[in-house]
């Protein structure tokens, strides 16, 4: 199990390494120059050379890159080119909302996923089945932004249940979460669903009702927890993209989560703040991703103790 | 007359599918002694997992359902019971193993918990109790260090290990009859033998009675007291086994019994009975067998045998054989 | 005992009350605006939201008020300008402190100069003050005081000026040169409007993060006691939702977009909608240069530009694209600006269009590509409607601000619609910076004209208004009239909504300044609350 | 080792289409489908509007007959927009994710099939791909290459590629035990060949069920990358600029953002639920 880690730690630090090279020549062969926009309309050539040189933007690309990679090991991810103020002050402020955010989705898409799944699955194709699948992939189907500014109409400004904006309380996270939740529950219900519907067909599933327990155990203990597999690499996958893909939700209800963070930076080309921030999520998605292998190991014994092997 | 604590008559169960009623078990009679073995034998898909499964009810409900007939478990006839009543007597009244040891455990749990699942599934008993009698269960069929045993997982035991465990599980909680699907199809020749021993040792010492299913004849001689045999959901022989040995009455039987190689007759070919078992949605008219019966007449090909009885407790599905028992020659 | 509990219960309880009543009717303005994430140090940003905010807690020597006047705000009077119009004597007022306690004397001004022209201060906008004597030198490294500043004494300083400018003691009234403590910026050096922000002004900066600025009263300002005990300036990066918490009542002032504004026409919410005059004017920029892109450019041609004025339907633009929040142009220079004269209204003739083309050598039309941002999407798409009838094909590349900032300062842009706004009321901040051929390459309008430049410098010189008024007329007529160097289209309404306790307020230009006049209509604020 | 023998295609894919069939939810959902590449092609001859000549006189005129989804900011017909929007986000879509399959199944055949240092290469290159914040990813590939339909198309299929790269990985390694591919590898088969003439029609199922899944997925990001600004350039229609240039009139003209938004929501469904219906007709493993 150690070396198991151990390897998959070098991986993922491999990995970050790679996105930082890849963020970093991105952002260089992307047009628009940061100085430009600091300047505004009062730029003139002479200045824009002079605060360029300043800034250290007219060395070349791969020495830039090895003072950031420098000073990120020391854990100073530089200052903001707009907002003054350290690179990682603004994540962790920011990451803390979209935590929040991601934290109250999640629940909502795991709870709701995991219970429509296995109702589906039990009642297979009876109406509830149906219903429950139509409702999952509607869930899927509709954009999240639009049904962002739905939700905040309707139960925000007409029927004033929910706050329509800002971040204070947890109600200001009910529709937010309902927005970006939905999508990932539909998500994790369908493969709930199909994975138990796999898993009844093994021939486990009718020993342990040969040995006469009760509905229930057999449907948890047995079912689901061989279902569990698949189901936890999508909501893996999931909690990275919630994490990441928050941003349209957190400007509709102008909650200053990393989302929102990195579209403003990237628009006004706050180089360090990108950089910082595509590192920041990329951490977090191999952090993830590193869970859900262990998660793997707890739930499938014939990881952790090694010799079976684990399908894609 | 032993007591029969399993008494099954007339069973008919069909699978209700968009080609119609598909006749998968056709009025199946048979009675199961105590502590005796009655062994079921066919080709397969010939109905002998279905009639197993229809006893423990376990078949798949939405396509099948019992269309006929009676089970009487110690006088009680399971397909009238409820849902809750049979999973009373699933475990406890009646166990069952199954073909493929490699897939029938869980492969998340410890065979430990799966053991004491099924002990506290139908006794109320604290968990150290159970603990212990899983131990005596693991060492009682034979696996060395029941400690270390309990504590690992399925993917760490070897077929026949898995299967002892099976048959572990299927007695921990002292059933009156074992039904035991094809248990060792899937091992090889070697724990295969291993294994029957296992199931007689265990039927002998705890008075067990046990339901054979195969279509090894080597196996039903072996081991079975009375022999059924199936063709395409329907019973074509019925007697004790050495009366089905000595005196093979349906031709079925007989081919059967000549297709078992045998190692001091020194023949070239495998003789073989010729063609495949009919598909339920394409039965023929008369006889079932009567396609591949080397002895098919016209009668044959337009009506349809009943079991008769050819000698004591020798019942028969064949116009060749009168009601009074004597070998009509064509 | 238990009684002795009682009595501290309800101790506790009315404390919180009364705390709580305290905090009760206080009175708090609650204003929604964009988050310009720049930082609140003047000299570091030249972002109007930023303002905003800056405007409350620091202040310059003069002050542009919503009527457009300018009026002596820390110094006491305006300059005495010597005869050669290069010595600009100013008398700070006395007796004015900063919020941390310290007097406010010439050696802040000094100071707050000498800061800007500092090299890595990276000040913006230099360009405004660097005819001051010594700031070129300061900026190049050269030297590390101001030689254009003599302090005379404690409240007495004077400028001395490279070359005489007639809008500087102007340029003193934009709050880029507000005047800072000397003791407290040195000290916060780089956290200088980002952690604190420190000036003369009405309210003290409390607290600023990603949800809002909390701005509380100077109770000792010395320019009488502000209107309000707290200003919260809540952001909204969405206009939608901005409106919607204005109409839920999470805020009492904000601004609002035209096309928005649509929305509210015929509601009750449209009472709350308050028109104000901008100074600025939106045009076509038209890019002169002969060859665009290594291809013929057709814009090169003034025919061809005014074809295009011809063809586009300013009406249409102001009534419906605008919904009604703007007036068609008749020039280049605003209608309020100092340098306007009306004209009659540029003609709508399709016909004539046509023949101009024709003639210009385009008789099929031409083909020229438009880059713009997300907000101008609305006028332009009309406009490649218009142009269309003519002939002329327009194609519309819609591209983010930092790649629009650097292609147009690159000289890479066809043509583009601009709104182009000056700081204050006057012609030579409003067209010089954008037309004059040093300044025009860089708006990608390369528009020269040698007499139009020596109108512009002349008007520069002079001190006399009537005179710089002849000089501007006769520089639009040229530029907009003869030239036809980009193509007015309208002077832009601003609109902004209200709620109805909110009384006395009205925007000059860009800024809205919540600390100058704005108040509280109280018993209408009561009764609501 | 699994048993899979060599697909005989004409029996799989009839036996396939028999399974599909029996779905009606999915061949409504076909049905569906085909309905909107007709609309896709057919746009012009099937509304008398141009969908990008402005009429500002008779803008937001509610639903009536001249105009069944009534008209917009500029005076154009809502109905007709939506047609020609659905050229852009169909043609989005299926480009973009043929794109992603294209690369994903090459991606995915060398790692699954090689295995060794290529694989171990090829899979890092999946992790990190799928490491990255997928719309940020899109935001700087928009901005690289400008705005326009080909560039949108570029932009999400350089993005879409990762999760089927590790579905033929994961299917390739399971063939490759197959004694079927064994066999040719014994019988001298160069790799090439064997990736394209055999492991190729194995694939299929899977590159089908990825790309009938993708599509959506593909249409869904168009939209968020229209919202935030980035997609097609105007006046072109496409339902995420609809929906974002709605926006602001959402509430006296809510029918605006309304009908694109079903429109969105009407196309993923159906191809979500005809993606569903192909996995449990293709899927070998579902077929039991």
């Amino acid at each position: 199990m150690v070396n198991f880690l151990v390897r998959r730690v070098l991986q993922a630090l491999g990995v970050i390494l790679a996105i930082s090279l890849i963020t970093f020549f991105i952002l260089n062969i992307v047009p628009g120059d940061p100085v430009q926009i600091m300047l505004g309309d009062l730029a003139t050539p002479e200045t824009v050379a002079q605060v360029r040189a300043q800034m250290g933007l007219d060395k070349p690309v791969w020495l830039q890159y090895l003072n950031w990679a420098g000073n990120m090991l020391r854990g100073d991810f530089g200052s903001s080119y707009f907002q003054h103020r350290p690179v990682m002050e603004l994540l962790l402020v920011s990451f803390g909302y979209t935590i929040r955010l991601a934290s109250f989705s999640y629940l909502l898409a795991v709870t709701i996923g995991l219970a429509f799944g296995i109702l589906a699955a039990v009642f297979h194709n009876k109406w509830v089945d149906k219903v429950l699948m139509v409702l999952a992939v509607g869930g899927i189907s509709a954009p999240n932004f639009w049904v962002a500014i739905i939700l905040q109409i309707v139960f925000g400004l007409t029927l004033k249940w929910f706050p329509i904006s800002g971040a204070k309380d947890f109600s200001y996270y009910v529709l937010p979460a309902i927005a970006l939740g939905t999508r990932y529950a539909a998500s994790i219900a369908r493969i709930t669903r199909n994975s138990m519907l796999e898993v009844s067909k093994q021939d486990y599933m009718r020993t342990a009702e040969a040995k006469g327990l009760r509905d229930w155990l057999i449907v948890m203990r047995h079912a689901f927890r061989n279902a569990l597999i698949p189901v936890i690499t999508v909501a893996g996958t999931d909690l990275g993209n919630i994490l990441t893909g928050s941003m349209l939700i957190e400007s509709v209800f102008q909650i200053s989560g990393i989302g929102k963070l990195m579209v403003d930076a990237i628009g006004q080309r706050d180089l360090p703040l990108v950089q910082g921030g595509v590192m920041y999520i990329a951490f977090i998605c191999v952090v993830i991703y590193l869970i859900v292998d262990i998660l793997y190991a707890v739930v499938d014994p014939r990881i952790r103790l090694g010799g079976g092997t684990r399908s894609e | 007359m032993s007591d029969i604590i399993l008494d099954v008559k007339d069973l008919s169960m069909s699978f209700f599918t968009d080609q119609g009623e598909l006749p998968a078990v056709n009025r199946v009679s048979f009675q199961v002694e105590k502590g005796r073995t009655l062994g079921i034998v066919g080709e397969s898909g010939c109905g002998k997992s279905m009639t197993s499964l229809c006893v423990m009810r376990l078949f798949p409900s939405p396509p099948g359902r019992i269309v006929g007939g009676s089970i009487l478990f110690h006088g009680q006839d399971l397909t009238k019971l409820s849902k809750k009543e049979m999973r009373a007597i699933r475990g406890k009244g009646i166990a069952m193993i199954f073909q493929e040891p490699m897939t029938s455990l869980n492969p998340v749990l410890t065979i430990g918990k799966q053991l004491t699942e099924a002990i506290m599934a139908h006794e109320t008993v604290s968990k150290a109790e159970a603990r212990a009698r899983a131990l005596h269960m693991i060492d009682l069929v034979g696996i060395p260090m029941p400690e270390k045993i309990y504590a690992s997982c399925p993917h760490q035991l070897s077929g026949g290990m898995r299967q002892r465990i099976m048959i572990a599980m299927a007695l921990s909680c002292k059933p009156d009859l074992l039904i035991c699907d094809e248990p060792t199809t899937a091992l090889d020749v070697t724990i295969q033998a291993q294994i029957l021993d296992l199931i007689n040792r265990l039927k002998n010492e705890t008075g067990t009675s046990v339901m054979m299913i195969t279509h090894d004849m080597g196996v039903i001689n072996e081991m079975t007291d009375t022999v059924l045999v199936m063709y395409a959901g329907q019973v074509v022989e019925y007697a004790a086994t050495g009366e089905l040995f000595s005196r093979p009455s349906h031709p079925y039987t007989t081919g059967l019994i000549a297709s078992i190689p045998s190692l001091d007759r020194e023949e070239e070919e495998l003789n073989v009975i010729p063609g495949a078992v009919p598909m339920l949605y394409e039965l023929p008219e008369g006889c079932l067998f009567c396609p591949r019966c080397p002895y098919a007449t016209d009668r044959c090909r337009k009506e349809r045998p009943e079991l008769s009885e050819i000698a004591p407790g020798h019942q028969v599905r064949c116009f060749r054989y009168s009601s009074d028992g004597k070998e009509e020659r064509p | 005992m238990k009684k002795l509990l009682a009595a501290m219960l309800t101790a506790v309880m009315l404390l919180s009350v009364c705390a709580f009543a305290g905090a009760e009717n206080a009175k708090v303005l609650r204003f929604g605006q964009m988050d310009a994430k720049v930082g609140y140090d003047p000299q570091t940003n030249t972002n109007s939201g930023a303002t905003t905010t800056e405007d409350c807690v620091v202040e310059p020597l003069y002050y542009w008020n919503d009527q457009n006047e300018l009026i002596p705000l820390l110094a006491e009077d305006f300059p005495t300008i010597s005869e050669d119009g290069l010595v600009y004597t100013i008398k700070l007022r006395e007796g004015v402190k900063f919020t941390d306690g310290t007097d406010l004397t010439t050696d802040d001004v000094k100071f707050t100069f000498e800061r800007m022209f500092k090299p890595e201060t990276l000040a913006k906008s230099t360009s405004m003050y660097n005819m001051i004597l010594g700031a070129k030198e300061m900026l190049s490294g050269e030297a590390t005081e101001l030689a254009g500043f003599e302090a005379v004494d404690d409240y007495t300083f004077k400028f001395t000026l490279v070359s005489p400018f007639s809008c500087f003691h102007k340029n003193l009234g934009i709050i880029y040169s507000a005047i800072f403590p000397r003791e407290a910026c040195e000290a916060a050096g780089a956290d200088w409007g980002v952690k604190t922000l420190i000036g003369t002004g009405p309210y003290i900066l409390k607290s600023s993060d990603a949800t809002g600025n909390v701005l509380v009263k100077n109770t000792n300002y010395w320019g009488g006691d502000p209107h309000f005990d707290e200003i919260d300036i809540i952001f909204y990066d969405n206009n939608n939702t901005k409106l919607m918490a204005f109409e839920n009542g999470d805020i009492d002032l904000c601004d609002m977009t035209s096309d928005l504004f649509m929305q509210y026409q015929g509601t009750e919410v449209e009472e709350l909608c308050h028109h104000f005059s901008k100074l600025g004017t939106y045009f076509f920029v038209t890019n002169n240069s002969e060859t665009f892109r290594g291809e013929k450019n057709p814009l090169a041609d003034v025919r061809v530009r005014e074809a295009m004025s011809l063809a586009i339907d300013r009406d249409l633009l102001c009534e419906v694209i605008q919904n009604g929040l703007a007036v068609p142009a008749t020039g280049m220079i605003n209608q309020f600006q100092l340098g306007f004269t009306a004209r009659e209204p540029y003609e709508h003739n399709l016909e004539k269009a046509k023949a101009l083309l024709a003639e210009a050598g385009y008789p099929d039309g031409c083909t020229i590509t438009a880059t713009i941002r997300k907000q101008d999407e609305a006028d332009t798409v009309q406009i490649q409607s218009d142009l269309a009838q003519v002939g002329i094909k327009l194609n519309i590349e819609i591209v983010d601000a930092a790649v629009w900032s650097s292609e147009r300062a690159a000289g890479n842009v066809q043509c583009l619609l601009q709104g182009w706004f000056p700081l204050y009321a006057d012609a030579d901040n409003n067209i010089y910076t954008f037309f004059h051929s040093d300044y025009s390459p860089a708006k990608s309008c390369f528009y020269s004209n040698p007499e139009f430049d020596a109108l512009m410098d002349a008007a520069r010189l002079s001190t006399d208004d009537a005179e710089r008024q002849k000089l501007y007329e006769q520089a639009d007529e040229i530029l907009s009239r003869q030239d036809y160097g980009s193509i007015p289209l309208y002077y832009p309404y601003g609109v902004f909504a209200a709620q109805p306790y909110v009384k006395n307020f009205t925007v000059g230009n860009l800024i809205y300044h919540v600390a100058y006049d704005i108040d509280y209509d109280m018993d209408i604020y009561n009764a609501q609350k | 080792m699994s048993k899979s023998k060599k697909i005989n295609s004409q029996s799989y894919y009839r036996v396939s289409l028999a399974i599909l069939k029996k779905n009606r939810l999915a061949m409504f959902c076909l049905g569906i489908v085909i309905a909107l590449v007709l609309i896709a092609v057919f746009a012009p001859w099937l509304t008398p509007y141009d969908p990008n000549l402005n009429d500002v006189r008779n803008r937001f005129k509610g639903p009536s007959w001249e105009h069944p989804f009534g008209t917009d900011e500029y005076g154009r017909d809502i109905l007709t927009r939506i047609f020609y929007g659905c050229r852009i986000s169909l043609s989005v879509g299926i480009v973009s994710q043929l794109l992603a399959s294209l690369l994903g199944y090459f991606i995915g055949v060398f790692a699954g099939y090689y295995g060794g240092r290529v694989d171990s290469v090829l899979s890092f290159l999946i992790q990190v791909f799928s490491s990255f914040p997928f719309l940020l990813f899109a935001i700087a590939v928009m901005f690289i290459l400008g705005p326009g339909l080909m560039n949108l198309y570029i932009a999400l299929g350089l993005l879409g590629w990762t999760s089927t790269a590790r579905l033929i990985r994961g299917e390739v390694m399971r063939l490759k035990n197959s004694e079927y591919i064994q066999a040719c590898i014994v019988g001298g088969g160069s790799g090439w060949r064997i990736i394209m003439k055999h492991l190729l029609p194995n694939c299929v199922p899977t590159l089908i069920i990825t790309i009938t899944m993708g599509i959506p997925r593909a249409i869904l990001s168009e939209a968020s990358l229209s919202f935030l600004g980035l997609g097609v350039s105007p006046p072109t229609a496409s339902w995420g600029a609809m929906i974002s240039h709605a926006q602001p009139y959402i509430r006296k003209f809510a029918y605006y953002s309304l009908f694109p938004g079903f429109a969105i929501i009407i196309c993923v469904l159906a191809f979500n639920i005809l993606g569903d219906g192909l996995r449990d007709a293709l899927d070998p493993k579902l077929r039991s």
